[in-house]
């Protein structure tokens, strides 16, 4: 009887393979497709995939894309780290109140949210005439809304909850008598923080850095709102060939080469993580 | 056993006063004062809750103390943090880093002081003295659960602390493998001439090690001093309670003499030593260590009853005998039916007459 | 130490709930521009919103979806779970990627995949299919969320119900269940967050259905409206008061359980 | 464990939620026939208040979905992603597109009684005509689109060439559109405005340099005219190129006003049209609405709210001068002088180029 337990991954693999697989192989289908009089012809043309080889702009996008994925990323995990620390010093009763304290923010809709950070961020907003009140600046900063700058603040911000949570579990799970025993023997914090806490935090940070690295790189809604005319987007061009230009060839095109190099860079990434001896480490007793 | 020097005798390495903890609203340290000698091995011992791993903990820096003062050296703790005390814990699980060998466990402080030259052969030399010198390759996960401990030793001496301090380092090994590792670690800390400061909830083993044992309960210090004291001596029923299989018997003080007291109790009026300060009239216990009972004796037997339990334990068995309503244990050679009639001779002469524990 | 660890709290909720106060300033600002300086109080925008029986839809349309997609996030991932820790599963290592696939690919590229598929095979866009594609996009989350509680259970609590007399559904129902409860109920929490705060799978994948979401974004394309940042805090506050409900209900229950015991 | 009975609380509540869907399904779609139509339109066309008078004759609920633009309108006709529309709105000047794709339906004229009151110019116009002869849209609403500018800061009328000028870097905004903002930076630099939508490659280059250049002085694109309003209203941006919904929506805050470039005004008019797949119970209501659009209650709502035309007539008598004149149909002739934005055969260059002006 046990052994139909893993008889229960069928459904579940079939739904993926219907909801996901078949969608993804449909894209690849219509790569080779070719576009008449506003028709999807089927055929066996490279004309996309050629037209996206040579295509400097979609390859800066797909780059830029994987840019913003690792900042994001990055930044989030450095804000993280002292956040999910702190949340792991909290008395029991005080961490249900804090999940639901890093989780609300989530359950706001992306597009209030987006014009929240345009009152905060504006030439006459909330930072602006902070700092103009206090004397700091007598012009606004105008880099603080519509520049690369926002994106990567609003990028962070969207993400740092997922990343805290990653962090932050994996972090319950290292014994506190290691960082005790690490201070013992003479580490300070900082120490105690490179050499043992890092270390055996390795997997939160490699779950969390997937998916922040998945979350931001997918993103076309902030930055085409708050990036300014730096707002452009691999997401955003697939989109607009799909559904603007009606170039479903390239548009299917794209988006698969963006999947595969989003999909290469987060491996790479993990991989990268897991290598370290913590994560083997925290691993090999599970 | 010898006779050992009085705590007093050495020089003072750590001095606590007044030291209070508390958690919320609970009190785990309620105002002790404690003195560790240079070289010495005290042991705190009481049963879990008492507040003696919190003591601990404060010494090591990972609590502070709520009111009082401790120094070492004669330098006040109170801001140092814990990478800066002269002072390493063997912690209960070992707490080995699992992301690193068992070379690296070991080194691990020297690396953190950077400009140590001879780290390998330091590391070599401690991990010698607990015999693991062959393992140094290997993760904690590789190790049992004797070989993580000696790792943890190696591990906390590696970097000569002042003071070492162990956390119930044996209580998750075997019988067999904690009294090897018992004598071993007394060994280790005559040789290393460093103070250990060694917490149990097992007394055979905090007497076989220490020079000083601290009995607590609930957050005070109800027993300082060595372990034939402790054990012939008890300061309280608390104390007397905690260590051996005694029967404690309560009663009334009918007479004071000199070091000895009669006392009334349900197994009649008996008489001998007696705690300093307990007087005519005093609610006093009586301690009755199996030992001190006899199935043979000469004259007329101070109890008669019958066996009501034996548990064979195999050189020998442990019966307990009703004796007008209070249950006596002794040791005997042979096992015993139950209800078999008993005659009892009691050593009385060493026996105690202890105080009543508030 | 925990002087310092309370500061970054403070400092973190401070940087997560900005734009939250800021919209909630303006919910109540005498001025129908998102703009400063603030201009006046009012009651006028939450007035507004109690007007707008569209509002109310949305919110009940995107609530009725949200549901099912926690339960369907729950099951697939209980079940995924399941699989992933059952003992002898040969193709584990294929079936943890094939896991992370819907959560790997950007949301919009695989709603525009499942649009174009959809419509080839005729398959009518609306709540189902929304509902479908939410739960897969939850799916990754629930099932970390519960496996990761069950890889850290003692199998040998099950083989002890085993040895008791208990049919493998008596013992998942008896030993294991209890014991994953908190994380089912995080799973369905996840998939029902998830859903509520989607806009791009809505914006392919809806049809008819119109969630509050899609809602509020094709409001915002007309105009920016502040009775929209007052529908934000409702929605904040209900769900607040929701969880503060449940965690106080959760706690008395605890209560009573300790004081039975 | 704690969690139990909320848990199956949660639990119920999701079993019902889920049958009250499976119930609403089947009910919405049985009775949508009279109960409700799905108006695919400009945020601009169509609010609540525009429909509302409708609704209340014919019993059925007009439902609005926004069109994010003319291009996605088209595509999502196209693959059939669009089913949930019973009206359309296609453009007067990309109607051939949907006719030749076959997306319309052709409609019967003598359902739309109102048609009498259409201007000549929108009722003469073959550009609605497919090569059968048969119509296949009809007209209803036009307007132009101006630079909204700030006029306190612009102290002269801008023009396109504004919009290109260093003096205002970081106040300008373009819309996030190819079509238009290839079409004015073509005027830009000098290409005469018979041409502005029908550029050669080697022009494109140029546009393109053009573009490149301006997009320091941007503050942004905008995306839909909500984000425009916002932009002016917050200060960040002093002219773009616009609708006139800002104009209207702040000039009683602050000093906006509307500019009518002389290189060219963008016109624009929509259309009325049906999916050729729309289902026959649905068809007789949407020329009742059809109807609408070109009847007085329409006209005269939104002539007063949202300042624009309709193509009928049937108000125009009845209106001040001053409402004349703020919907431009005082004088009919600023029609001759409306550039009408049209999708070149080359589009898709075009929106590589925007593309590559966009990633630059």
């Amino acid at each position: 009887m046990m052994v139909r337990q893993r008889h229960l991954a069928l459904p579940v693999a079939a739904a993926i393979v219907a909801g996901c697989l078949a969608p993804l192989a449909v894209l690849v289908a219509f790569s080779f497709y070719e576009v008449e009089d506003f028709d999807l012809v089927p055929a066996f043309s490279f004309r996309a995939w050629g037209e996206l080889a040579v295509s400097s702009t979609d390859w800066f996008l797909i780059g830029k894309a994987v840019l913003s994925g690792l900042s994001a990323t990055v930044f989030t995990a450095i804000l993280g780290y002292p956040v999910a620390l702190a949340l792991t010093r909290l008395a029991t009763s005080g961490k249900g109140l804090a999940i639901i304290v890093l989780l609300t923010p989530l359950y706001t809709g992306e597009i209030v949210r987006i014009y929240a950070w345009r009152i905060v961020l504006g030439g006459e907003g909330l930072v602006n005439t902070l700092l103009q009140g206090l004397g700091v600046i007598d012009e606004p900063l105008k880099f603080l809304l519509f520049s690369p700058f926002t994106i990567g603040l609003v990028l962070t911000y969207n993400n740092l909850p997922y990343m805290v949570l990653a962090i932050w579990v994996s972090a319950e799970m290292v014994d506190r008598r290691l960082i005790e025993a690490a201070r013992d023997l003479g580490a300070r914090p900082v120490d105690a923080f490179f050499r043992v806490i890092f270390p055996l935090t390795t997997p939160g940070l490699a779950a969390g850095s997937l998916t922040v690295f998945a979350l931001a790189a997918g993103e076309m809604l902030t930055p085409s709102l708050l990036g300014g005319t730096s707002g452009s987007t691999a997401m955003a061009l697939v989109d607009n060939l799909f559904g603007t230009a009606f170039d479903w060839p390239l548009a299917s095109a794209l988006a698969l080469a963006l999947l595969a190099t989003l999909f290469l860079v987060a491996s790479a990434m993990a991989g990268l993580l897991l290598r370290f001896k913590g994560a083997r480490a925290v691993m090999g007793r599970v | 056993m010898e006779k050992r020097t009085e705590p007093a005798a050495s020089p003072l390495l750590l001095a606590m006063r007044g030291i209070v903890k508390t958690f919320g609203r609970s009190v785990a340290v309620d105002g002790i004062d404690l003195d560790v000698p240079e070289r010495a091995f005290l042991t705190l011992l009481g049963p879990s809750g008492c507040g003696k791993t919190t003591v601990l903990r404060m010494i090591a820096g990972f609590e502070t103390p709520n009111a009082g003062e401790m120094r070492l050296d004669n330098t006040p703790l109170a801001d140092v943090p814990p990478e800066r005390r002269p002072v390493n814990t063997v912690f209960q699980s070992y707490a080995l880093f699992p992301h690193l060998t068992v070379n690296d466990n070991v080194a691990f402080s020297l690396k953190l002081r950077g400009g140590v030259a001879d780290i390998a052969v330091r590391v070599r030399r401690a991990l010698d003295a607990v015999h693991m010198a062959d393992f140094g390759q290997r993760y904690p996960h590789q190790l049992s659960g004797g070989q993580q401990q000696r790792v943890a030793v190696a591990r906390s001496i590696i970097a000569e602390p002042r003071l070492l301090l162990l956390d119930e380092p044996l209580s998750a090994l075997d019988r067999k493998m904690r009294g090897h590792l018992q004598i071993e670690l007394k060994a280790l800390q005559r040789r290393l001439g460093i103070a250990f400061v060694y917490v149990t909830h097992d007394q055979e083993e905090a007497f076989a090690l220490s020079d000083i044992v601290v009995v607590m309960n609930k957050g005070r210090i109800a027993q300082k001093a060595d372990p034939q004291t402790i054990y012939n001596r008890p300061a309280d029923s608390f104390v007397a309670d905690f260590i051996g299989n005694s029967t404690l018997v309560e009663g009334r003080v009918l007479e004071r003499r000199g070091d000895a007291a009669t006392i009334e109790t349900a197994l009649g009026a008996i008489t001998a030593p007696a705690a300093e300060g307990l007087a005519a009239g005093d609610a006093a216990m009586l301690v009755i260590r199996p030992e001190l009972l006899s199935t043979r004796g000469e004259g007329e037997a101070t109890f008669t009853g019958s066996v009501s339990n034996c548990v064979f334990q195999g050189e020998r068995s442990m019966i307990q005998a009703e004796v007008a309503g209070v249950p006596l244990r002794f040791a005997a050679e042979t096992p015993y039916a139950v209800g078999t009639p008993v005659a009892l001779w009691l050593d009385a002469s060493r026996s105690f007459i202890t105080r009543i524990a508030a | 130490m925990r002087r310092a660890s309370l500061c970054v709290l403070i400092v973190a909720a401070a940087f997560l709930y900005l734009p939250l106060v800021v919209l909630t300033a303006f919910s109540f600002n005498d001025s129908a521009l998102m703009a400063f300086p603030l201009s006046g109080f009012t009651f006028e925008w939450y007035r507004e919103l109690a007007q707008n029986d569209n509002f109310l839809k949305g919110f009940v349309t995107s609530f009725l979806i949200s549901q099912p997609v926690g339960i369907l996030a729950m099951l697939f991932g209980l079940m995924a779970s399941l699989a992933l820790t059952a003992p002898g599963f040969r193709w584990r290592g294929l079936f943890a990627v094939l896991l992370l696939i819907p959560f790997l690919v950007p949301k919009s590229v695989l709603s525009i995949a499942q649009a174009m598929i959809m419509s080839r095979i005729g398959f009518e866009r609306g709540a189902t299919a929304l509902i479908l594609a939410q739960s897969l996009v939850a799916l990754p989350f629930a099932t970390a969320l519960i496996s990761a509680v069950m890889v850290r259970l003692d199998p040998r609590l099950i083989e002890a119900a085993r040895d008791l007399g208990a049919s493998p559904w008596q013992a998942f129902l008896r030993v294991l269940l209890p014991q994953i409860r908190p994380a089912l109920s995080g799973a369905y929490s996840v998939g029902v967050i998830l859903s509520l705060a989607d806009l791009t799978i809505a914006m392919f994948l809806a049809g008819r259905t119109q969630p509050l979401s899609l809602m509020v974004a094709s409001e915002f394309r007309r105009e920016l409206r502040p009775d929209l940042n007052a529908m934000q805090v409702v929605v904040l506050v209900l769900t607040a008061v929701l969880v503060g409900l449940s965690e106080a209900y959760r706690r008395r229950r605890l209560h009573k359980l300790a004081a039975n015991a | 464990m704690q969690c139990f009975t909320l848990n199956r609380r949660q639990m119920l509540g999701g079993l019902a939620a889920g049958a009250g869907l499976s119930l609403l399904g089947p009910m919405g779609r049985a009775s949508a026939a009279v109960s409700e139509i799905v108006w695919a339109t400009w945020d601009s066309n169509g609010h609540p208040e525009y429909v509302a008078a409708f609704e209340k004759v014919t019993g059925t609920k007009v439902k609005l979905s926004f069109l994010s633009s003319e291009d996605a309108q088209f595509a999502a006709l196209k693959t059939g992603s669009a089913s949930d529309w019973d009206i359309v709105n296609p453009s007067l000047n990309g109607s051939w597109r949907y006719i030749k794709a076959k997306v319309l339906k052709p409609l019967d004229l003598s359902k739309i009684p109102n048609l009498a009151h259409m201007y000549d110019v929108f009722k003469t116009t073959d550009k609605v005509k497919g090569e059968d002869g048969a119509t296949y849209a009809i007209p209803y609403l036009w307007g132009l689109n101006p630079i909204v500018y700030r006029s306190d800061i612009h102290t002269e009328e801008p023009t396109y060439s504004t919009l290109f000028d260093p003096k205002f870097k970081g106040q300008l905004a373009m819309r996030d559109y190819a079509l238009e903002s290839i079409a004015i930076a073509a005027l830009h630099i000098g290409i005469p405005r018979e041409r502005a939508f029908l550029l050669t490659s080697d022009e494109l280059v140029e546009v393109k340099k053009a573009l490149i250049a301006q997009k320091p002085l941007l503050r942004t694109y905008w995306q839909t005219i909500g984000d425009l309003t916002n932009l002016f209203a917050t200060g960040e941006v002093t002219a773009a190129f616009s609708w006139r919904v800002p104009y209207d929506a702040l000039k009683d805050k602050m000093k906006v006003a509307m500019a009518k470039p002389k290189a060219g005004i963008m016109g624009w008019c929509d259309c009325f049209g049906i999916p050729a797949n729309l289902s026959d119970e649905k068809v007789e209501i949407a020329y009742k609405f059809a109807d609408y659009l070109l009847g007085a209650d329409y006209a005269s709502t939104i002539a007063d709210i949202g300042n624009y035309a309709t193509t009928s007539s049937i108000i125009r008598d009845k209106l001040s001068h001053e409402k004349q004149e703020a919907i431009f149909v005082d004088d009919l002739s600023v029609m001759q002088n409306f550039m009408w934005p049209v999708a070149p055969d080359n589009y898709s260059e075009w929106l590589k180029v925007w593309n590559e002006v966009k990633a630059a």
